[in-house]
């Protein structure tokens, strides 16, 4: 029988928290990599670190959309739900497409589950006529997984914790895979620990014969790799790809790397990934507080080296004196902002895009701040480049915004090669400043830029700090006039780095037209597949997503001009919308916003576009 | 930099000084300068960092690199300078109420992490540059313009919770005493680690004469009792009294009535004395207060920092990854 | 000989910060309130406490501009100015209206205060020529003042410091004035040092008698009482009237007063002037921090007093993070932010309205949070007393934006009577919500507002905390959908607010014409004079000054709408704007801004309005 | 309330537990809401504020009032909850990331003003709630998510911290014995001023078993020394050992070498013993871990805190102030 052949599927993997759906996922997700699909992916799980079992509150998921061709989001809904228990049931079926296949493990259904799950314990939950509309596996994994291992010497509950990898076999082969990268991985990580190496293994290849035994084969699909451009490709996500963004920028840059951070989800992933260098020459540092971390990163810059800090919303709020520091003080600092579902400690897991008036106006003072959000995993490593660049080429500090659902998320990215990437240069003394008699530390190129004059360089002892400075002169000044101009030029300091940016492009769609939908953050996969399937309607909408907010890249004028209408979806109450309303009042904006915690459907943006097409 | 071929006015910028007219901060700069120049230390190898208050205006007077930055936060700033710079002096100015109030955390971390800096506590007592509020180490019963009808909180032990904190170096010596001072900041310097000097420093305009007990000669005598390795612990109007122990608890005796080796002999590397010295005598009001290097240890094995730069090679396999594939 | 008579004079007390014009400044002052004229006084001094003596650095200035009909400036220019020294000289000799009154102490202008002040030490800068366009007074007030004191025995230095009692003896003469209130502020200030009592009531006579014998009568001039609605008056200080404030709301909502603070510039004196009331029942508490401030001032709230924090720009940025915490605990708290020159440090004794964006959008996530902004010393009180009033009546945190100049400077008010100012009731517990079996701590009345239950009260235990809460229950809640609906309410909450604020009313001009001025903040004096005066030249113009920023209330709206073009002066880079024109979109807004630490010169609007009626 | 009257179930309340399974924390919840049962306190009365951390969930399960605050903040929003309201009785639980790393000033402040709130600190030697990272209170070369090469940060002496602030009461505990936490915690209520009582608390799930030579019960016999009043300081297998001084300095002696009064008999109360057994005993690898309580003082004078309303009559005089005149 061959099997059906697919342009995508999306799958969602969905049980206790216990029960290792995440690394399942990322599993599978590496073995889609390799298989050469495109892909997206979107884990979601509870804050607690073991939420309460069985409970919907404990649910842990993980959603990979995978196909032949240019895959943008997730998925709105899913073609396959596995359900771990009762509690996953319930949460997840609602977005199972009706048709959909829905693969359960029955020993996730006994009464103690349906209890904590609020269904009625009598009931048959797994009753087959419930089910009439969806393709309907039950199995009980729990058993199976158990029946396999019973030669081996572990306990129950280790037993039972290598069900996931029966899942993982089971999909596996259901999808033409071969178990090679998944068992590449469980060698290494049991390495030390033969029995569970065996155990993983073993439950792995049964999940993987399972198909074939129990005549599973008319749910086999084929999807046949994608077609991306020629290069290296790998697996990514958001955090990791700003983690090697940012080390990169210090190498071409010929810097030192300092990062300094407290822990703070979802930010920490930067940090311990960073720390894993330490040996190659990547300094990181747990500072007592965000507030210690930022000024740590003020302090390496000022010795010369690239500071980056990074953390999310309630961390932000605390580095907001010292960033404020650093403008003043005219030195890089990277400050990466993690956003998450707010406001206080909110949603701390769940992804939202509401930093954003924060960054920008989330200081004392006029205190202008170059913004550059990231749009996707992949693009993280470009985005946060870029803010590194702008940081060391204009001394300036740089908020660089991801969010938890970009930070998690990941998507095939193919391997920049380090000659593509724009170059980095430090704007050191010039020559004949070296000469001069007496250094000016607040003396500025064309670009309006000082230049970095470390500790150590002979003669040109200067003091810096966060009282108004003198022009040119940086010594303390309270002249009125004097001030004027610091402002005025602090804030055309900002101005300028728009003449070097790239240019703002369309991602989908003409170059003019009835409506355009402007996105940031992780908007673009929803909002490019909605474009997509609209102009595949011929209708006359267009996707550009920005990563440079402030400055906005000089061509956005003659972009948005050259629409009728401006659609601004986001996830939150309307923020990048209040900046381009300000900056570009001719222009007809209007608004999409969602305060969920979880990113845009495809399907909220087609509507909201197709309302705006009349 | 040859020893002697710089002298103190070299250590000075050109701006003009700052402080009001009988402020003790004067003295502090003029013996940092003195002690610079007296051991050979390069101007540009030398950077001064503070938070906000008169005293962190410290090194806009310096010849050397500097950053007066924001309330507080000098020591976190300094950290972060410490780590990826072995190669500089770093120092850091600060007040009472910079370091000890909302800098506390920053003091109390850097002392943990025992990071090789120099930190100078400039102590008045009181918040000068904000015109006069109580400080965490404002004596009880102080009338302040936040403490109208004198302050009602206790003061910090500063010696003791630095001690507390696990600081490896701590000092204390006073701005009117220009040779001690000196002394004391040399061996500040010299310790690797963390060094904490607490300065007495006088707030001519907002807190007068509260360190009077110690600066003024005679009163001196009694008040103060200067610690030297080696040496006894004696004080008084003629160097009569000394401190010895009974037991556990430490006792003030006249001098004379025993032997050398029956008197405390100060010993600051020994940390159960300097936990007596720096708990009980310096905290206590029958004692005199210490001066001088009261505890030391050596430097621990604490974060080792070896910063480099990345390699090529290393970069490109991990932008590479370990599951990378081709597409053609 | 009949002193002429003038409708107003304005002037300026120039010196060395050690030469006491703040002093004389005040007491001026005094003395101006308690003889019934209107005025406005403008107080600049340096950021050191003792500034390098005898520079331009070091010079500290007092501006009094008082009149007999109403005074809305401390005055663009002044008619006299005293200088004290060169550099006083130097600073102020500009601002001198031509054919104004300058008086200079000659002992000031010696060759170390010429060299001091950068002119050349040789020169004789007093020579009678160069002040030809004036009227020109040299006294040698130091020297006569030891002579008036030789007598006494006090050293040369104390009997220096005495010269201002000189200056403003002297000044008093000219305007027609008597003594008392300076002598009785000499008897209390002295009371425990009756030499020091007996020397500054000598000089003060001395210069009270020496424009008599030196004929200085043709200087006299004499300013008629205003005419101010009946009333019992006083002179007070925008820092003094926000204390005052804070204190009658708390009485009039019968809530014990906490107030934790944390030094710094110019928000201190509200700190300093709260502890006085330590006895009679205010509490005050200065924090380790200003996270530590805002955050006890929680606890407070929490525990049912109203719990306010005070602060300036560096300080707001610290307690940015616990202020978003109070938003999601709805529980009162009163942030008072006196703005201050910016960025960072900036300059702290120096004034600025750069705050507001960070109000507004200061904190991670969607933050709504309620800003009113007092617009001169005396409306402090009741700007800040609905500040108290929204956050207690609604439950949420209030930003109360206030500045250096406003904190600092001072006029004459009109003391509130209890009775006429609007009640405030806490919302506790309906009788029918206290019978209740189980309580909602997020259950709402109709204006969204939830009750406040108090530690203490039986059965009605709860917890509540930064994580998004469920609906109605208040317990912790990661649901998308309650996430939408609960940052829905929290938006709608604030909006409501607009319902139950006083009507924005025109403050001069008439309900509609061509151009109207909005300001908030300081800008108000000169606002409405430079108005006021283009009303006589019969100009179309209207001047609005906003105090409730956030919502702005219903029917400015309407106001807008009556008029063709809207001038929006701010002493920043345009924030208020900014909000105008996304809440406004159809009315066309036009900026002027000015960022020198400085308030606004009634000619610099009035040239901006010109401007804009073309 | 009388005593008695209500069960630990009484200050349960109606929440899920989201710990991990085996986690320390449920034990300590257990023991606190069994104490106040015990003691008769009521709900309503009780209060329970936290930072952010698996520990800072405890307000939730307490059918008390609560407030699950902001990371490292709880004791300063505890002491304004204390100033103003005399009445209640007012618990901090936090953790050693929320009270010693982002919240160690308000921690070293409120022990400073020694306001009366017992503070619990659940110190589990790492970062729970954020999955595994090292915390200042994390033993050295701990390899965790951000020490992959091992913590290389010397860690805070918990108890010296607090002494060097000046804590009024320094108490240890551990969450598996359940009758010396119950007891402690008893003890750690009826001080009045600042009780710090540091809970080891064991995170089965990045941290497991770093307090087992305290935990288990063999290993416990030589490695914790457990603090009573009156009583020498003896541990070992057999409690065949004990600790005595040696001239100032602590030794592990045989007991039966030794006749009682030679040995060191503790006394809370003595802060010279205090500052040695905290700062030598507690510190150094050769001696046993501290646990009980192990200093106590009086309640010094501190800021006092009357709270009451302003009267109308002096309102009105502030507001009319001493220049005031009429315009008719
Ligand atoms: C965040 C912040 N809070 C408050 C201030 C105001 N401030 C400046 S210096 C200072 C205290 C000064 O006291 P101290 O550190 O003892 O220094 P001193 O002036 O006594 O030398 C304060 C509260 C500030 N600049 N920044
Ligand atoms: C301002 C801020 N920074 C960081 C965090 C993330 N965070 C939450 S809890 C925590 C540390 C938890 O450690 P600990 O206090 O020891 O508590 P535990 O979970 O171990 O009980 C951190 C870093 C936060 N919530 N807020
Ligand atoms: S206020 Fe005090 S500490 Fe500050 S400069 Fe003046 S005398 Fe020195
Ligand atoms: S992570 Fe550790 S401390 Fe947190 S609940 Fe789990 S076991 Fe307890
Ligand atoms: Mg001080
Ligand atoms: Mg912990």
């Amino acid at each position: 029988m061959i099997a059906e052949v697919k342009d995508s599927i999306s799958i969602k993997f969905a049980g206790d928290s216990g029960d290792g759906m995440q690394l399942t996922g990322t599993q599978f997700t590496d073995n889609t990599a390799l298989y050469g699909n495109d892909f997206a992916t979107f884990p979601n799980y509870p804050a607690e670190i073991r939420a309460p079992q069985g409970t919907i509150h404990g649910v842990s998921g993980f959603q990979i959309h995978f196909g032949s061709f240019e895959i943008n989001t997730p998925g709105d809904e899913f073609d396959v739900l596995v359900a771990m228990n009762a509690a996953a049931l319930k949460d997840s079926l609602k977005s199972l497409k009706k048709t959909g296949l829905l693969i359960v493990d029955i020993a996730g259904f006994d009464k103690k589950n349906l209890r904590l799950a609020a269904f009625d314990p009598e009931e048959d939950l797994l009753e087959e006529s419930r089910f009439s509309d969806y393709h309907f596996i039950k199995i009980d994994i729990s058993s199976l997984s158990k029946e396999a291992l019973k030669e081996i010497d572990l306990d129950p509950k280790q037993k039972d914790r290598s069900k996931n990898m029966f899942v993982l076999g089971l999909l596996l082969w259901m999808y033409g895979r071969n178990l090679q990268s998944v068992e590449d991985f469980i060698e290494t990580k049991f390495r030390k620990n033969p029995l569970l190496k065996e155990a993983n293994l073993k439950v792995l290849r049964t999940g993987f014969y399972y198909g074939e035994t129990a005549e599973l084969q008319s749910y086999k699909k084929e999807i046949k790799a994608a077609k991306l451009e020629p290069g290296t490709y790998r697996n990514i996500m958001g955090n990791k790809a700003t983690a090697l963004g940012v080390m990169t920028a210090a190498f071409k840059a010929n810097l030192n790397l300092f990062y300094a951070s407290y822990p703070i989800t979802p930010a920490s992933d930067i940090l311990h990934e960073l720390a894993k260098h330490a040996k190659a020459g990547v300094q990181s540092f747990q500072a007592e507080d965000e507030i210690a971390a930022v000024c740590a990163a003020i302090g390496a810059s000022f010795g010369g080296a690239l500071g980056a800090t990074g953390t999310s919303g309630p961390g932000m709020a605390l580095k907001s004196e010292a960033i404020n520091l650093a403008l003043m003080l005219e030195l890089p600092l990277l400050v990466i902002d993690v956003q998450r579902a707010g406001p206080s400690t909110g949603m701390p897991t769940k992804t939202e895009q509401s930093d954003l008036l924060f960054a920008m106006y989330g200081r004392n003072g006029e205190s202008p701040i170059p913004i550059i959000a990231a749009h996707s995993p992949g693009n993280c490593f470009e985005a946060v480049y870029w803010a590194c660049k702008i940081a060391i080429e204009h001394m300036t500090p740089v908020i660089f915004l991801s969010d938890g659902y970009l930070a998690n998320g990941s998507e095939p990215w193919k391997v920049k090669d380090l000659k593509d990437l724009p170059e980095i240069q430090p704007v050191y003394l010039s020559a004949e400043d070296t000469q001069e008699e007496a250094f000016l530390p607040y003396k500025r190129n064309a670009d309006l830029v000082r230049s970095w004059v470390q500790p150590g360089t002979k003669n040109k002892q200067h003091r810096i700090g966060g009282l108004e400075k003198e022009l040119v002169s940086g010594n303390v000044s309270y002249s009125p006039e004097n001030h004027q101009k610091m402002t005025d030029i602090r804030a055309e300091k900002v101005a300028l780095i728009a003449k070097k940016l790239p240019e703002q492009t369309i991602m989908a769609g003409a170059k003019s037209g009835k409506v355009l939908v402007i996105g940031w953050g992780n908007t673009t996969g929803a909002i490019k597949s909605a474009v997509l399937e609209l102009l595949k309607e011929a209708k006359e909408v267009a996707h550009a997503q920005i990563n440079f907010i402030h400055p906005f890249p000089e061509n956005l004028a003659n972009i948005l001009n050259s629409f009728d209408k401006i659609l601004v979806p986001e996830l939150n109450n309307g923020q990048l919308i209040k900046l381009l309303k300000v900056a570009f009042p001719n222009n007809k904006f209007y608004a999409l916003n969602k305060i969920q915690g979880i990113p845009f459907k495809k399907s909220e943006i087609k509507d909201a576009i197709l309302n705006l097409l009349g | 930099m040859q020893i002697g071929e710089l002298t103190a006015k070299d250590f000075a910028s050109d701006q003009d000084l700052r402080w009001c007219p009988g402020c003790g901060d004067f003295a502090i700069l003029k013996q940092v300068q003195t002690v610079l120049a007296k051991l050979g230390h390069s101007q540009e190898d030398t950077v001064f960092i503070s938070g906000i208050g008169c005293s962190s205006r410290f090194p806009y007077y310096m010849n050397t690199y500097g950053m007066h930055s924001i309330h507080g936060r000098a020591a976190a700033i300094a950290s972060g300078l410490r780590l990826t710079r072995e190669d500089l002096n770093i120092w850091i100015v600060t007040g009472d109420g910079d370091s000890m109030s909302i800098g506390g955390n920053h003091l109390i971390h850097l002392l943990r992490r025992d990071l090789n800096v120099n930190l100078l506590l400039f102590n008045n007592e009181i918040y000068g540059l904000t015109k006069g509020q109580y400080s965490p180490t404002s004596k009880k019963d102080l009338i302040t313009k936040s403490s109208p009808y004198g302050n009602q909180e206790r003061a910090f032990d500063t010696l003791a919770l630095c001690f507390g904190a696990g600081a490896s170096f701590i000092a204390r010596s006073i701005d009117r005493e220009a040779k001690h001072l000196q002394e004391i900041l040399i061996q500040t310097n010299e310790h690797e680690g963390s060094s904490f000097l607490e300065i007495y420093q006088n707030c001519h305009i907002f807190n007068d004469g509260t360190f009077q007990n110690y600066s003024d000669r005679s009163l001196q005598k009694i008040n103060a009792l200067f610690l030297e390795d080696g040496k006894p612990l004696v004080f008084g109007e003629h160097q009569e009294l000394a401190i010895k122990l009974d037991g556990l608890n430490p006792k003030v005796v006249l001098k004379d009535e025993y032997s050398l080796e029956d008197l405390w002999i100060h010993d600051s590397s020994d940390r159960v004395k300097a936990s007596i010295l720096i708990n009980e005598v310096d905290t206590q009001e029958n004692f005199p207060k210490l001066f001088g290097v009261v505890y030391k240890k050596e430097k621990l094995n604490t974060r080792s920092n070896s910063p480099n730069k990345l390699s090529e090679n290393y970069l490109l396999d991990l932008l590479k990854g370990s599951n990378s594939w081709l597409v053609k």
